[in-house]
């Protein structure tokens, strides 16, 4: 278990740079907003493996009715703090993405492409047609 | 069998709530309280919404369900064997085809059981069902035998009831 | 419409259960895994499912748009309106301690009080979402 | 009787164990989507089963039997209906099943 | 046993990972961002956090992946090839990916229970015995067995009214965009306005 | 009862209006209560710091829990002046919009419009007060995704573009600050931003605090545009309805400023941040050739309004100059240039909205001869131009004052030269617009067009007389932000 | 500890769904890859649930199995209308004429 | 009202006239009487306030206090009030002159030109009552942009080509280096007001003094030390009125003004000559003198001499000042008057000969001194002035001067000024030499002299009052003399 100990960090900070890298490399601009999911996702996942006690489990106390621990001291439970914290950060993770991808939708409708670099060729055609202008 | 349809919807909350306390496992007054709320609130939302007809909550095939369903898990148990055999042969021994017929089904939610029950049970599956009848994809002869023979076909037509 | 029996009645058997199921995800956060937001979306999927079956233009004839835009802002008033209750019953913002006699009872009833208000939004919004995306035409 | 419980359900999982993996193979080795949607039955069907059963035979009649039966239940009533229309939806899209050439038919 | 899992998981993500950025039809790039949040999902349960999981079914793999279908039918589904170079976004990559596995070597080891972020704030939420504000240190006992739930409804229960916000807020945005735009002109909505991106104006 | 709920009521006015604002279908009726939610921000904000000058340490606990278990706020004359800020520059703005935005905006859209306008300023507000980094966090999201909406609502097609890119980058910016936080979290276990400034020093010498500190660094860096991470900025402000750039550009980046000072000098510390990492040496020149490129470009910009978003880059430059000399000086500096930059800027682009109103257009071209037409209208853009050169008597010189005061102090006075000379940028691209506005030739369009109405003007003019007389009357805002300075170095939250 | 021995079953078979998803070819391929994906992701959480001795979170792999079902659906409904927005049949339509 | 109140009445009373003209500009008549009404005033009111300098007294005003302990602040001193003097009194004979030739010259905009003339005036009092460097700074800076619309007047490229390098130079170097200076000023020594003897002595060391003053008169940009001259010829494109402005009643003044102030009240004489920190800054003044002289030479154009000539004599002012000694503060405060009249007659002769003949070019003018004798009898005496010529009221500042560079043992300096004297003869003399005794030039035309008379009456007053101004200077120097000895020490 020991080797786990940064292993873990390291392929959950893999994950995330993989997302990275798509979300800045690519230019079609879904595939940015899918890139960004996977960036925001492999965070999460970063925060929540803080949160683990190995031998530990879900922070969902075992006892009665009214959470009054039957033999609570014995038990050990993960940090639930990360997992309030995720849970926000999953729901902000989608409310962006909606986001994005109604602008992404109305991109399209205006330009008629979702690629960047067309897009910006579009922009760059209205810039001069404003410098134009008398 | 033509239930009233204010009938069905009780039969539906009834069962609903019966769900809810199984799965509950927590019964203060709050939480019963509220299960029943959510069941009269779910079932006005399904009614409105139309789905309580027969289709929607066949309790009339129910009884019969019983009985059909456990041979289903056989058939399904055989041809999940079939199949297997078949994935695990060295030289993948398939012979796919397929096949058009009509079923004896009087009704959608017979059609709808049959070919489900088909598609179930490895190497046959309904790939379309409308008005000409069934489609069926088949990995091999032998998968295709059990549905021609007839066998689930009249199961299910006896397990949709007379109309 | 006879190719789509089998989406049709899997549906029309699968909807009520999904929306019992979110509100008992709902109402058993205090002891399992679930509340609002994991409510709201299933409910919310009980709606697509119907949606994604029997069309949008159905779904929005049950559920008009304007109700799931108003139930989107709606939740947010209900979390935030217990948090002014607790004010003006002499706590602090969002302090549900003070909504009752019993500081650990009030203390649930507040809970409930706001998952009911995130469900709501959520649910509201999710499916706004999903109108607002599905029942636009492509262009080109 | 513990014990019995205990043999029956490692029986029952290493059963599905089997068919969820043969399954996965089928689904690399066959050779078109309709085929390939026999093999995955394997797993949605009698690899849920024996696996789900396993673990209900792990713990007393209670909530989690409960839900156990209800997973089954759901995936048994999905499966078909999502094969189906994936079916349908390969039809329409243009996806010939591939069929076996001397083909008696009927 | 559970690093197994965990390590299977992990690996999977992976290659989930790697199939996105790879491959150029959208809708099996969606598909497999919704693998990814499934094994999230399944990673978030070994590591304990069940509330998580649930959040990341639900929000992560159902709505994120039927809101990114939805856009797809709206702009197509394949991608160009791309002809930037990508090396600066890889120099970037490596470098932020090199300053976080730089900030691991300090970091406490995984998984260990005497990690300082179990050791302070964590326990009083564990031992349902959070104190309350002001002098005195009363504490207040809720008794509600998932603790996440407290954390989240009670004591962070402010972050949550923003976090329904946020909701809220990724509704009105989408509403702007899509309200009275060209687009609901050409399907029959309410009547025409000059609105809404006609090139420079 | 009121006073005691300051804090909360200071986030929540704008909160509920947002609601508010969506349902009701009638565009003015949503004005009004948009405009009640910001003057009920700006009431609670000058509460809090006519209470904080009052040598009140203002805590509040929402929901009753105490820190660090529960979330607080936490208001000093740092954070004070940044709420007063942000809520009197949205009263104004708000009033503004009224008639801007029926112009700029599609009629059925106006009511989502004060919606996501209320989320934005709630959010910055949210963030300015709290003293939880998490929720900084919560906040900060909620702002952007007001501001994303109202960026793309800009009139322009390239309107949606900047928004998607300002998302893109805000997105990437938010994932750096929660991994931050994260990192900070994983090795205190607090969020409590005082909670934290008391564990970080046992933890100095940690890879991962360092690695914490750049994550947070870099994260908001993107948010307030620090140089070279301000790509987004320019299009977004150029493009985004009048009256959303006049918002945005007067609160949006100080706020992320705030969060940076907050990191830098409240949570990590002084010692640290400047003594460990020897931050100032990596800021000054990062600020230096902000200033120099970021004002360079400006001058070739035709686009006005992209012009002054340029120009914003590069007084976000002396921003942090000022904060680079880790001084009382230059805190003060730092602290005065974000009150007066956000008071020129915002009286610079309402002023231009004034433009778009009448002429549609903010290109350079479509402004000249306007001086006659609109004397009221460019007589402000001038004295906000003034404001910006630095001009004595005008706000902007007050800053600059004490930004040359504090380099000199540190002896750098090539530093304070340039500093100066940077003005002079500035200098030559207003006076490009002067020119044409006064000594151009109208054109065809700029000619029939007869003075904005007065409903634009008052709150334009409203902010050049705060420029105005902050200029001349330096007392209030150098106490206060000499008192921030002390504040942030003292290490009290 | 069969329960692991099953999890380790579905894990692979996981991986091979996962190798089918990647290598398509049609995108039909990768739809019914992701389901199996899916289905196999419940089974894989209810193993979980037992071998981390805390069981009794199976309303989450139910929710699972929900999701991945509404969301194949969704798919195929792109696939063969182009949107998700079509209409469909009426639910009030139970027999067909 | 006591003369505090007074100083700041001297600001608000040509802001009133610019207000006055605004409302008046619908009858040019009442509007021009607005303004010489205005002048009149406001020479009163500076003459209420020298009766109180002379008494000794030290009138002051606050403001405001933008910044804590940096007021807004106005105090009357000596020098301050010499200005005031030249400013105030030259503002009449100039608007008087204006009347004529903008009439004359059928000038467009006319009240803009008005307005913004009493603006720049206002500021001009501003500059000359600064109480602080802070107070100076901000009239100072207020003086470049209310002369800016004058400037760019005929709003021609050219005229907004020249309005960007007056712009661009004056404000650049007085952002860059001298506004550096006064907070560099206040970093050092706590306070930025001005202070007989001086703030520095006993704050900075020589090293730090030396770049402070070349900061400061680099800074004050106004003062057309080379190499940031270039504004004073660009600017010639501007109307004559606005010329006289600039080179005699304002703007240059403005600048040689305040290095005269900071020399005496910042560093302090005693304090530079100690150190020694000025002497390499005499010689870039005597350079200027020489390098603008030779200029001067080869200009034909009229007006541009004229700007060349100004840049020349100006570095006299600077020279005094950096000689840091009685005799060199007396001479270049002496200066400060005596070119001011000196120089604004030739600009008014130009100018007349521009509307009256329709020349602007040295060579054109030969034989024009027969149709338009007043004009160039003036140019004559002014010119006498600018020399250092008795019977004219130059004589005394050249005098002083060459006093305060022997007193420094600066001889070289000395031949200096001589040199220059020469070279000013060369370039300036030759103008109504050859007006009076050279033969006219053949006239393309062929209808001889015919349409040329003398200028319009107003601007022929103005002329003849500069003119004989200039010899009253002579003959009675002392108001200005014993101010300027209040300042300058033993
Ligand atoms: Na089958
Ligand atoms: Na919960």
């Amino acid at each position: 278990m020991e080797f786990l100990g940064l292993f873990n960090y390291w392929v959950v900070i893999f994950l995330m740079m993989v997302g990275f890298y798509a979300l800045i490399s690519r230019g079609n601009l879904v595939k940015k907003v899918v890139g960004l999911n996977l960036f925001q996702t492999s965070v999460i996942i970063f925060y929540v493996s803080t949160g683990k006690i190995v031998g530990g489990t879900a922070p969902i106390l075992i006892g009665d009715d009214h959470g009054v621990a039957e033999g609570a001291a014995e038990v050990l439970y993960s940090n639930p703090l990360p997992h309030v914290l995720m849970l926000t950060a999953i729901v902000v993770g989608v409310a962006t993405m909606a986001m994005a991808l109604a602008l992404v939708v109305r991109i399209k409708e205006t330009y008629g492409t979702v690629e960047d670099d067309e897009i910006q060729a579009q922009v760059l055609a209205d810039e001069q047609r404003e410098g134009a202008r008398p | 069998m033509s239930q009233r349809p204010v009938a069905r919807v009780a039969g539906l909350c009834l069962l609903w709530y019966a769900m809810w306390l199984l799965m509950s496992g927590h019964y203060t007054r709050l939480l019963l309280s509220l299960g029943a709320a959510t069941v009269v609130g779910v079932a006005l939302l399904v009614t409105r919404m139309q789905l309580t007809d027969r289709e929607g909550a066949p309790f009339h095939i129910v009884p019969r369900l019983v009985f059909y369903l456990p041979w289903l898990v056989v058939e399904v148990f055989k041809s999940n064997l079939a199949v297997a055999r078949v994935i695990l042969s060295p030289r993948l021994p398939i012979r796919p085809r397929v096949v058009d017929f009509h079923g004896h089904q009087k009704t959608d939610l017979g059609r709808f059981i049959y070919a489900n029950s088909i598609t179930l049970t490895p190497g046959t599956i309904t790939v379309r069902l409308d008005a000409e009848g069934f489609r069926i994809h088949a990995l091999t002869e032998e998968a295709l035998d059990g549905t021609e023979e007839g066998e689930m076909d009249r199961r299910v037509c006896r397990l949709e009831g007379p109309s | 419409m006879r190719d789509q029996i089998i989406l049709r009645i899997a549906a029309k058997i699968l909807i009520g259960p999904i929306f019992l199921f979110a509100l008992y995800v709902q109402f058993h956060g205090d002891y399992g895994p679930g509340g609002g937001f994991q409510a709201g979306v299933i409910f919310a999927a009980g709606v697509i499912l119907y949606a994604l079956v029997f069309g949008l233009d159905r779904a929005r004839a049950v559920i008009p748009t304007a109700i799931v835009t108003w139930c989107g802002t709606l939740g947010v008033l209900i979390f935030a309106g217990v948090g002014v209750a607790a004010m003006f019953m002499g706590g602090n913002f969002l302090d549900y301690g003070v909504l009752l006699y019993d500081a650990e009872h009030a203390q649930h009833i507040g809970i409930l009080l706001v998952e009911a208000g995130v469900l709501v939004t959520v649910f509201g919004v999710m499916v706004t979402l999903f109108y607002s995306f599905a029942g636009r035409r492509r262009s080109r | 009787m513990e014990m019995v419980l205990d043999y029956l359900s490692a029986a029952l999982l290493l059963l599905g164990s089997f068919f969820v993996v043969v399954g996965g193979i089928g689904v690399l080795r066959m050779p078109d989507v309709f085929t390939r949607m026999h093999a995955a039955g394997l797993t949605d069907t009698m690899g849920s089963f024996f696996i789900l059963t396993g673990l209900m035979l792990q713990t007393g009649f209670d909530g989690v039997t409960l839900r156990l039966v209800m997973i089954l239940g759901f995936l048994w009533f999905t499966s078909p209906v999502a094969t189906h229309a994936l079916a349908k939806a390969a039809l329409h899209g243009k996806i010939e099943p591939v069929v076996h050439e001397d083909e008696g038919g009927d | 046993m559970e690093s197994v899992v965990d390590l299977a998981l992990l690996g999977l993500l992976a290659v989930t990972a790697f199939g996105v950025l790879h491959l150029r039809n959208l809708v099996a790039v969606v598909m497999l961002m919704g693998i990814y949040s499934f094994l999230s999902a399944a990673l978030f349960v070994v590591l304990d956090a069940v509330d998580v999981a649930f959040t990341e079914v639900a929000v992560g793999a159902g709505v994120s992946t039927i809101l990114a279908l939805g856009t797809l039918a709206l702009v197509g589904t394949r991608q160009k090839r791309h002809a930037k170079s990508p090396l600066i976004p890889l120099l970037i990559v490596l470098v932020t990916g090199g300053m976080l596995v730089y900030g691991t070597y300090d970091l406490p080891r995984w998984g260990e229970p005497d990690n300082p972020v179990h050791g302070h704030v964590a326990p009083e939420y564990l031992a349902d015995h959070v104190p309350l504000a002001g002098d005195e240190g009363d504490v207040l006992e809720v008794h509600i067995p998932n603790i996440v739930t407290t954390v989240l409804a009670s004591y962070r229960g402010y972050d949550t009214l923003g976090e329904t916000t946020v909701v809220f807020a990724a509704m009105v945005g989408v509403l702007t965009l899509f309200v009275g735009s060209r687009r609901q002109r050409r399907t029959g909505g309410p009547p025409a306005d000059d609105e809404g991106g006609s090139g420079a104006s | 009862m009121i006073a005691a709920h300051l804090p909360a009521i200071q986030v929540l006015g704008p909160l509920l209006a947002a609601a508010l604002c969506v349902l009701v279908p009638w565009k003015r009726v949503s004005w009004g209560i948009a405009m009640a939610g910001a003057v009920t921000a700006f009431g609670a904000a000058v509460g809090l710091l006519s209470r904080v000058l009052g040598g009140e340490d203002i805590r509040y606990a929402l929901g009753g829990w105490a820190a660090p278990w529960g979330i607080e706020y936490r208001v000093d004359a740092v954070n004070g002046l940044v709420l007063l800020i942000v809520a009197g520059i949205g009263v104004v703005v708000t009033l503004f919009a009224l008639t801007s935005v029926e112009r700029e905006v599609d009629e059925r859209r106006i009511p989502l419009f004060y919606g996501a306008w209320m989320l934005c300023l709630c959010g910055l507000l949210g963030i300015a007060i709290t003293g939880d980094a998490f929720n900084i966090f919560v906040f900060l999201e909620i702002s952007s995704l007001g501001t994303y909406a109202l960026i793309a609502m800009g009139s322009d097609r390239r309107a949606l573009v900047s928004a998607f890119r300002y998302l893109i980058m805000g997105s990437i910016g938010a994932s750096f600050i929660v991994i931050g936080i994260g990192l900070l979290y994983v090795e205190t276990g607090t969020l409590n931003l005082a909670d934290l400034a008391e564990r970080l020093p046992a933890l100095y010498g940690e890879r991962t605090v360092l690695v914490a500190f750049a994550f947070l660094t870099v994260g908001t860096s993107l948010k307030l545009a620090l140089f070279p991470l301000h790509v987004w900025l320019p299009d977004a402000y150029a493009f985004a309805p009048s009256a959303v750039t006049g918002l945005i550009a007067a609160t949006s980046t100080k706020v992320a400023v705030y969060v940076l000072l907050r990191f830098f000098f409240t949570v990590f510390g002084v010692t640290y941040s400047f003594g460990e990492l020897s931050l100032g040496m990596w800021l000054l020149p990062l600020a230096l050739v902000a200033i120099f490129t970021m004002s360079l470009v400006a001058i070739f910009q035709r686009n006005i309004k992209r012009m002054l978003a340029y120009s914003s880059v590069a007084q976000i430059g002396y921003i942090i100059l000022g904060i680079s000399f880790a001084s009382v000086t230059g805190l003060t500096a730092a602290t005065l240039h974000l009150f007066n930059h956000a008071l020129m800027k915002g009286a610079l682009f309402l002023a231009l909205g004034c433009v778009m109103y009448r002429v549609g257009s903010v290109h350079i071209d479509a402004l000249r001869g306007l001086g006659r037409r609109m004397p009221w209208t460019m007589a402000a853009f001038t004295a906000g131009g003034l404001s910006l050169i630095g001009v004595p008597l005008t706000v902007g010189f007050v800053s600059k004052w004490y930004l040359v005061l504090g380099a000199l102090e540190q002896g750098m006075w090539p530093v304070a030269a340039l500093v100066l000379v940077t003005s002079t940028l500035a200098v030559v691209y207003i006076w490009r617009v002067v020119e044409a506005v006064y000594f151009g030739e109208p054109s065809a369009r700029a000619d029939s067009v007869s003075e904005a109405p007065l409903r634009l003007l008052v709150p334009t003019w409203a902010l050049i007389a705060a420029n105005l007389y902050f200029g001349i009357d330096a007392s209030l805002t150098t106490n206060v932000a000499g008192q921030a300075a002390r504040a942030l170095l003292g290490g009290a939250p | 500890m069969m329960v692991v021995g099953a999890s380790i079953a579905v894990l692979v078979t996981m991986a091979m769904a996962m190798a089918r998803a990647l290598l398509g070819p049609t995108v039909y391929d990768r739809v019914l890859a992701v389901n199996m994906f899916g289905t196999k992701t419940v089974l894989t959480i209810a193993l979980i649930g037992f071998f981390t001795g805390r069981p009794e979170f199976l309303d989450l792999a139910l929710a699972y199995g929900l999701l991945n079902f509404i969301g194949t659906i969704a798919v195929l409904k792109f696939f063969q209308f182009g949107s998700l927005g079509a209409s469909g049949p009426h639910p009030g339509e139970t027999e067909s004429g | 009202m006591n003369p505090g109140e007074l100083a700041l009445l001297a600001l608000v009373i040509p802001a009133v006239g610019a207000v006055l003209v605004g409302l008046l500009r619908s009858s040019p008549n009442l509007r021009e009487a607005a303004s010489l009404t205005t002048g009149g005033v406001l020479l009163g009111v500076v003459m209420q306030i020298h009766r109180a300098v002379a008494a000794g007294e030290t009138p002051r005003f606050v403001l405001a206090e933008p910044l804590p302990g940096i007021p807004l602040e106005l105090v009357v001193e000596p020098l301050g009030m010499i200005f005031a003097l030249v400013a105030g009194s030259l503002w009449i004979v100039t608007t008087l002159y204006a009347i004529g030739y903008m009439r004359g010259h059928h000038e467009k905009n006319q009240t803009r030109f008005y307005i913004f003339f009493a603006l720049a005036i206002s500021c001009t009092m501003g500059v000359a009552f600064a109480g602080n460097l802070f107070t100076l700074f901000i009239f100072y800076e207020a003086l470049t942009l209310s002369t800016f619309p004058l400037v760019t007047h005929a709003g021609t490229d050219a005229a907004k080509r020249a309005g960007r390098v007056y712009l661009g130079i004056l404000l650049s170097t007085s952002i860059g280096f001298q506004l550096l200076a006064i907070i560099w000023t206040y970093l050092l020594t706590g306070t930025i007001d001005f202070e007989m003897g001086g703030i520095l002595e006993g704050r900075a060391g020589a090293g730090v003094v030396a770049v402070l003053l070349a900061l400061y008169v680099f800074g004050i940009g106004k003062a057309a030390l080379m190499p940031f001259h270039r504004w004073l010829p660009a600017a010639m494109v501007a109307p004559t009125p606005v010329s006289a402005l600039l080179h005699a009643v304002a703007v240059v003044k403005a600048g040689v003004f305040s290095i005269l102030k900071v020399t005496i009240y910042v560093f302090g004489i005693d304090f530079l000559t100690q150190l020694g920190a000025s002497v390499w800054l005499m010689w870039v003044a005597a350079a200027t003198i020489i390098l603008a002289s030779l200029v001067a030479f080869r200009k034909d154009n009229l007006k541009a001499r004229l700007a060349y000539s100004t840049i020349s004599q100006l570095s006299y002012v600077v020279l005094g000042a950096m000689l840091a000694n009685t005799m060199g503060i007396i001479g270049g405060g002496m200066h400060i008057v005596m070119h001011a009249f000196g120089k604004i007659t030739l600009f008014f002769c130009a100018g007349a000969v521009m509307v009256a003949a329709h020349k602007t070019e040295i060579s054109d003018m030969k034989g024009l001194g027969r149709t338009m004798p007043v004009t160039f009898a003036a140019f004559f005496v002014g010119t006498l002035s600018i020399i250092g010529l008795p019977p004219a009221g130059g004589t005394w500042s050249k005098w002083f001067l060459g006093l305060g560079a022997l007193d420094a043992g600066q001889v070289g300096l000395v031949a200096v000024l001589m040199v220059s004297s020469l070279l000013s003869i060369g370039y300036l003399m030759i103008v109504p030499v050859r007006a009076f005794f050279s033969p006219a030039a053949p006239n393309p035309h062929g209808h001889g002299n015919g349409g040329i008379h003398e200028a319009p009456l107003p601007s022929l007053i103005a002329i003849v009052i500069t003119s004989l101004c200039c010899f009253a200077l002579f003959a009675y120097p002392d108001p200005f003399f014993r101010l300027i000895s209040m300042v300058a020490g033993p």
